[in-house]
């Protein structure tokens, strides 16, 4: 209607907007230079697909946590729903002797009512988000070690009423984990890609995904617009509890073995992710490919300094310094004035 | 909805004895309605009447407690907004912080009815835009399509709604106060935009405080009181009648002489350059002078206010207050040297959300006020309280007492606490920016009244996009055009030529 | 620069190997990495240590790593063997050769090391009833979960078993960011709970020494007993302490263990043979021991405790001695 | 001037309503009374002294999370600030023979310097709270363990250099965490009480609380009401950090050693305090009295199981059952309807 001034008039913000798109990309490139010069071997297919492997479960779990995230939510029960889904596996394989297909479906579907139920919890009960998952996951924690009886799960293991475990692990279950494609491309990598195009097509490319947004950005408004807010606010919370027990698959396929953890880095390190995933971009909210290079970018790191033997105490002092450095970067060239 | 036989006499919705109670406040007390297809209904009502209640029935937002809702001659209920608008019911809600959603962009947002509902399933920036393109066009809505929602100022946030809404092809159109904070111009072109949807036979349900907009488009006027219907006015409606039985009293709402003041300059605007390649402007308040800013959407008024608060620099020239150099560095600053200001969104500028402590009528007026009333940092609630009690009564608020969350108070009641606060304490200069958003006339009069009541000593600088408005309130008138201000024509004789030569100095079409 | 006399490639110098232990931190590791460190320096070897943080996953990728990097040889300390199988073939059949620390990887090709923590538990248990008798209330701390911990709790479910005098009246145990803290929370609890208790077993030191907290807090320390395992120079001040109820503790030294381990991979490396099992002792640490021969911190204790000091384990004529 | 009554309409409003502001403290009533029948030893006043100092850490540090939260921020990084408080405090004591109080004083100023630090990364670059916590949370989670190579401080210690460290605890620094008033009252339980009577009185009896609350619930309003918004906001996150700094005060003289630890489970448990406090009274916002309150819920639960000798992994599941049972009872009594 009338005349639209910009209330960014200076001339240099496009390009402070472009470092601000790319800062994490520039950084990523420089990081992976920087290792290569420091040590060849680090740029050989093999460590890249190891270290896409190695960030693999953890940016699925972020994809989950930055679904809820942007549909206004935030799911602190992943890390355990992971951990839990390694136990539900190796439970269903080693002591009800399950096969590879059977135990998927079923740790899946699992994964997929615990998100239920924590939806049911916000959406219906009218929990605040972070409280209900936050209980769910203390509840997790210990309901994955009652059928056990706290010990890990492995073939032949003594159960609580004296008998010893018939099954074990499928060998078709571990492929997931441990095979690669064409014998370069590990299964956990694909899985990843796949996750995230889906999920990346869902957010970006459809109707449900600008719903997931419109919700986080302003439910009220969304409902008067039409949108079933409570159906989504669910399925947001079902898919992330999907996502978290194919993670626990992947683990679990690597691990071969049921073992107690409580999943509380994982919870980190995907939240961390999918934080990071804020700055890719300049979008400054979650989304599926922050997340992923949010992951991807703190699993060269980390494999990087492994390889250049630093102590493993200055891996989280670097985590953090490079984390702040990439948030002050792109952040604070895109301060908004108020 | 096929729209292709017309029938004026056709009833296109209906509700009756509708009743809604929201724990001891009986909103709605029986109302009954009919809307005919191709018809312009205004409802009218003082604040807190009940009509967004029915509004939000009506759009599904909220279930009724009993009465029913004839839609096309069938009889429904709306479980959810999307079953309203499933329909034929489209709505554009009175609050703008409802108008769409932060974090989506212009064009996500102009469609987001479509995205909610059942547009196209695969959806791409493109094609947003694309479609974004024709709804704004419905109604010539000209924004950057990129631009987040959070960035756009409450006009735009509501013309996106409206353009959602006319957009939707209803057979039913609800507009709740649509035109609070456009300025006539805006307000002009949605008119025709009616017009022409009416002409096609879509039944519209208007609501407005300006009886200005009402005379202009309604067929009908209806009056609600105490969640019922007590009066009907068919066209040509008597406005002081339909006044009359809002309120219970009659008003005149005669514009004030603009004769000049001799008090001394209490502030001034010197040279002041509002953006970059604006003409400088000179601007003179008098110690107890209310002086009223108009001008079209975007035009800078809201901007000039700002400047003046601390909230915006100027790019050249300076205010003085008291004859010194008065340069704020925020609103701290300003408001312990009395520059109060209320900001033109309520809903991002006061409210609070209702479970945190000071989200009360009584907390809401206090909270600029801390510091000076409860120095040591204690508080005292009693003094909070009465402070409440005080404007409750005085500005006629239509609440349970102070301890009322600001949720639970109808929009127009709001706006009036948002008012109240800055009258709780003495000072120097105030800035208003659109207060009389959503008030209904009465309590205009009324806070008109103690506007200019405690006048002795400061002044009172208004930005307002309703002219009429600005002549009931104003002893002096400066339109805004292009971020720079101009004198409108001193001497108003009549209300009409009066509003004609503020107008026509909107356009541009008046030298200055 | 190479090693005089050393076999090939010891001779040339530059070998380079990888530690990838499954812990994250903790006294133990320190220790064991220093002794690592030690060995490899006098061999000309660099190593590169990492960790995985307690996490079974990031241990695979480790050893991933290190194949990907090309070591000459990956010393695994501890893990879970079901995990770390199919790696640990990876590298054989990448040519790297693999010794094993205290996780059972069973593979005839990797030699495997162990300070077995049965004996660690046996040891301190036989104390307990030296001490106490054969017939007390006992609890014990304990998580499932942790490999050693889970041995080490066997045995005293084998105790039970040999002594039915033994009985087990309760059992507690966290593992979190204050372990110390936290068991002393709990162990109050049982302490009220239980006025019975004589004996606590506590198979990792961290739990002991929130025990002891726990058992000084409530001012019983004449009544009940802790018997531990693991050593560090703060735990030697803890049971040196007057009134101390830590009696007893047993540990093999995590620097030898470390010593060790890069000597047996080291004759793998010069193409020799460690042998399959190489066995590391557990040494029996008393209060008394203690304060008889006014030991203050580990490395008095390694001074009057060769045993402790040093083990023959592995040992070459080729191979320097650690520094 | 009329009664009040909630926005709901049903005439049981106001018996849900009271249901709703004591359930939880039903439900701790109900608890004690439970354990004190199952194990007379439960109630007596050691025992109940010895919860009170078990959950006072977790509590003080909750406290900080809720200020930070009440300020529409979110820290992260206390679980962390905690962990190298005390190794902070070992290192000063030990390494640098530093006495008890010029210990406490640098550490106490290290906890607010470190919350400083947080706080201009939000309020100064910009980057969102959640993001600038995490970072500062993985960044201490490595820079505690530099100093001393990854090693836990103990007197008596070898540093990275091949000394040996000269210092010891000092004896008064211990009192802290293990002497009582009285013989009776623990000093942790002391400080607890002060810091949750001096935060109470802050955030619900002075003005300054009043706008915390106003900045966290919408900063704009707040801004234009004339609050330093920007200022409020970093002394959220300084006493955030100095209260994190104090908890690990508390942890260092209790457990007299520098021991190496992220403090991820600190973090979880003081988050969980201040949600379940959400809960109390039914006010459905962070607040101190409900954070506390949300701690000792949790301790007495814990404290009454392990009495119970019920095994260590059903608590974490207990917990989570009463969480997500209280939390229902809570919000699902308080359902608003549309
Ligand atoms: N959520 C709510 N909780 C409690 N009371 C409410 C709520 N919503 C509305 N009310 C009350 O219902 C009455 C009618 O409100 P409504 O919003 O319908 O008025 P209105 O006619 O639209 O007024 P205005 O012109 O000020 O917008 C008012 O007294 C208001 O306080
Ligand atoms: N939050 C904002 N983001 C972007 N641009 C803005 C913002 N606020 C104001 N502007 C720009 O500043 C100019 C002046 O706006 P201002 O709000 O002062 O106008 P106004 O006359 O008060 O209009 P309105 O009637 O809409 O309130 C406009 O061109 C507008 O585009
Ligand atoms: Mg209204
Ligand atoms: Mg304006």
């Amino acid at each position: 209607m009338t005349e639209q001034t910009a209330t960014q008039a200076r001339p240099t913000s496009s390009l402070a907007e472009t470092a601000r798109r790319y800062a994490l990309f520039v950084l990523l490139a420089l990081m992976l230079v920087g290792f290569w010069i420091a040590q060849p071997a680090f740029i050989n297919s093999a460590n890249l697909f190891s270290i896409l492997q190695a960030v693999s479960v953890v940016a699925i779990l972020g994809v989950g946590v930055s679904i809820t995230m942007s549909a206004g939510g935030f799911d602190l029960s992943v890390g355990s729903v992971a951990a839990s889904s390694v136990m539900a596996a190796s439970y269903l394989m080693v002591v009800l002797q399950m096969n590879a297909i059977e135990t998927m479906l079923l740790v899946l579907a699992m994964g997929a009512l615990i998100g239920l139920a924590n939806g049911l919890l916000i959406v219906r009960v009218g929990v605040p988000d972070l409280l209900a998952t936050l209980a769910t996951m203390f509840l997790l924690a210990g309901l994955q070690l009652i059928p056990t009886g706290g010990r890990s799960i492995t073939a032949g293991m003594m159960l609580p009423d004296g008998t010893t475990a018939l099954g074990a692990y499928d060998p078709a279950f571990l492929i997931l984990g441990r095979a690669r494609l064409f014998n370069t491309i590990p299964y956990p990598v694909i899985v990843m890609a796949l996750v995230a195009v889906i999920a990346w097509f869902l957010m970006e490319r459809t109707r449900w995904g600008r719903v997931f947004y419109a919700i986080g950005g302003n439910e009220t408004a969304a409902h008067l617009a039409g949108a079933p807010t409570k159906a989504y606010r669910l399925w947001a919370y079902i898919l992330s509890g999907t996502l978290a027990s194919l993670g626990g698959l992947i683990v679990a396929s690597r691990v071969g073995r049921g073992d107690v953890s409580a999943g509380n880095s994982l919870l980190l390190d995907a939240v961390a992710a999918s934080l990071i995933g804020f700055a890719v971009l300049d979008k400054r909210r979650p989304h599926v490919l922050g997340t992923v290079l949010g992951a991807i970018f703190v699993g060269v790191l980390l494999n990087g300094l492994t390889m250049l033997n630093a102590p493993y105490y200055t891996q989280d002092f670097v985590k953090g310094v490079v984390l702040v450095g990439a948030l002050a970067l792109t952040f604070g060239l895109g301060k908004r004035k108020r | 909805m096929s729209l292709a036989s017309p029938s004026p006499a056709k009833i296109a919705v209906s509700v009756s004895g509708i009743e809604k109670a929201f724990g001891p406040t009986r909103a709605l007390a029986g109302a009954d309605l009919v809307v005919e297809a191709g018809e312009i209904v205004a409802l009218m009502g003082a604040n807190g009447a009940g009509k967004s209640t029915l509004v939000k029935i009506l759009s599904g937002s909220i279930s009724a407690d009993a009465g029913t809702i004839t839609l096309g001659g069938k009889t429904v209920s709306f479980a959810s907004p999307s079953e309203a608008q499933a329909a034929g019911i489209a709505t554009v809600h009175q609050a703008t912080d409802q108008a769409g959603a932060a974090g989506l962009t212009v064009a996500e947002n102009l469609t987001l009815n479509e995205l909610c509902g059942t547009g196209n399933f695969f959806v791409s920036g493109r094609s947003i835009r694309k479609r974004a393109q024709e709804i704004a066009a419905a109604i010539d809505l000209d924004l950057p399509l990129d631009r987040d929602f959070i960035d756009l100022r409450p006009a735009e946030r509501q013309l996106i709604a409206i353009a959602r809404a006319v957009a939707a092809k209803a057979s039913v159109l609800i507009l709740d106060e649509p035109t609070s904070s456009l300025s006539s111009t805006e307000a002009e072109r949605l008119f025709a935009v009616l017009r022409r949807l009416k002409a096609s036979g879509i039944a519209i349900l208007y609501i407005s405080h300006r009886t200005g907009d009402l005379a202009a488009i309604a067929d009908r006027a209806v009056v609600l009181r105490g969640g019922r219907v007590v009066a009907s006015f068919a066209r040509p409606i008597d406005f002081s009648a339909a006044v009359a039985a809002m309120i219970g009293r009659t008003l005149d709402a005669s514009a004030h002489d603009g004769k000049p003041s001799s008090a001394p300059i209490l502030a001034s605007v010197k040279r002041a350059v509002l953006v970059p390649g604006a003409r400088p402007f000179d601007l003179d308040l008098r110690s107890g002078e209310v002086v009223a800013i108009t001008g079209t959407l975007g035009s800078g008024k809201s901007r000039l206010l700002r400047a003046l608060f601390g909230l915006e620099t100027l790019v050249e020239g300076g205010f003085t207050i008291d004859g010194k150099p008065w340069l704020s560095t925020g609103p701290s600053y300003s408001i312990v040297r009395g520059v109060f200001m209320v900001a033109e969104d309520r809903w991002a500028s006061s409210l609070l959300p209702p479970e945190i402590p000071g989200a009360t009528i009584a907390g809401t007026i206090a909270l600029p006020h801390l510091p000076r009333w409860f120095p040591s940092g204690i508080l005292n609630t009693t003094r909070e309280r009465l402070a409440a009690t005080q404007a409750i009564s005085r500005l006629g608020i239509k609440a349970r007492g102070p301890d009322d969350t600001l949720d639970q108070l109808s929009g127009g009641n709001q706006q009036k606490v948002v008012l109240a606060r800055w009258q709780a304490a003495p000072c120097r200069l105030l800035l208003l920016d659109e207060p009389f958003q959503g008030v209904d006339v009465g309590a205009r009069a009324d806070l008109i009244a103690a506007i200019r009541g405690s006048q002795s000593g400061s002044a009172t600088l208004i930005a307002t996009s309703d002219t009429e408005e600005a002549l009931e309130v104003a002893d002096r008138i400066l339109v805004m055009r292009d971020h720079s201000l101009y004198e409108a024509d001193g001497s108003h004789g009549s209300l009409a030529a009066a509003i004609g030569s503020v107008e026509a100095a909107e356009t541009g079409n008046v030298t200055s | 620069e190479g090693l005089a006399g050393a076999p090939a490639p010891f001779d040339k110098g530059g070998v380079k190997i990888a530690v990838v232990s499954f812990l994250g931190s903790g006294d133990w590791l320190q220790a064991f990495e220093a002794g690592v460190k030690r060995q490899a320096e006098a061999l000309g070897i660099e190593a590169n240590i990492s960790q995985a943080r307690n996490d079974i996953n990031q241990e695979r990728e480790l050893i991933q790593q290190a194949i990907n990097l090309g070591v000459k040889g990956i010393i695994i300390n501890n893990g879970q063997p079901e995990a770390l199988k199919d790696v640990a073939q990876a590298a054989i059949d990448a040519g790297i050769p693999v010794v094993a620390y205290d996780v059972n990887i069973d593979n005839p090709k990797i030699p495997q090391i162990e300070q077995s923590d049965a004996d660690m538990a046996r040891l301190v248990l036989e104390q307990a009833i030296k001490d106490q008798g054969e017939t007390f209330d006992g609890g014990v701390v304990y998580v499932a979960g942790f490999a050693p911990l889970d041995r080490r709790y066997a045995v005293w479910k084998d105790f039970q078993k040999k002594y039915p005098g033994i009985k087990e009246i309760a059992t507690w145990g966290v593992v979190n960011d204050t372990v110390a803290a936290s068991v002393a929370d709990q162990t109050k609890a049982v302490l009220a709970a239980n006025p019975s208790l004589k004996v606590v077993f506590t198979p990792w030191d961290e739990f002991a020494r929130g025990v002891k907290l726990a058992i000084d807090e409530a001012g019983v320390a004449d009544k009940v007993k802790i018997y531990g395992v693991d050593i560090s120079t703060s735990d030697i001040q803890a049971m040196r302490e007057p009134n101390s109820p830590w009696l007893a503790t047993a540990a093999t030294n995590p620097a030898v263990v470390g010593e060790v381990s890069v000597r047996a991979l080291a004759q793998l490396i010069a193409g020799e043979d460690p042998g399959h099992s190489v066995l590391i002792q557990p040494t029996l640490v008393t209060q008394k021991t203690l304060i008889d021969n006014d030991i203050k911190t580990i490395e008095e204790l390694q001074a009057k405790f060769p045993a402790f000091k040093d083990s023959d384990a592995a040992k070459k004529d080729w191979i320097p001695a650690a520094k």
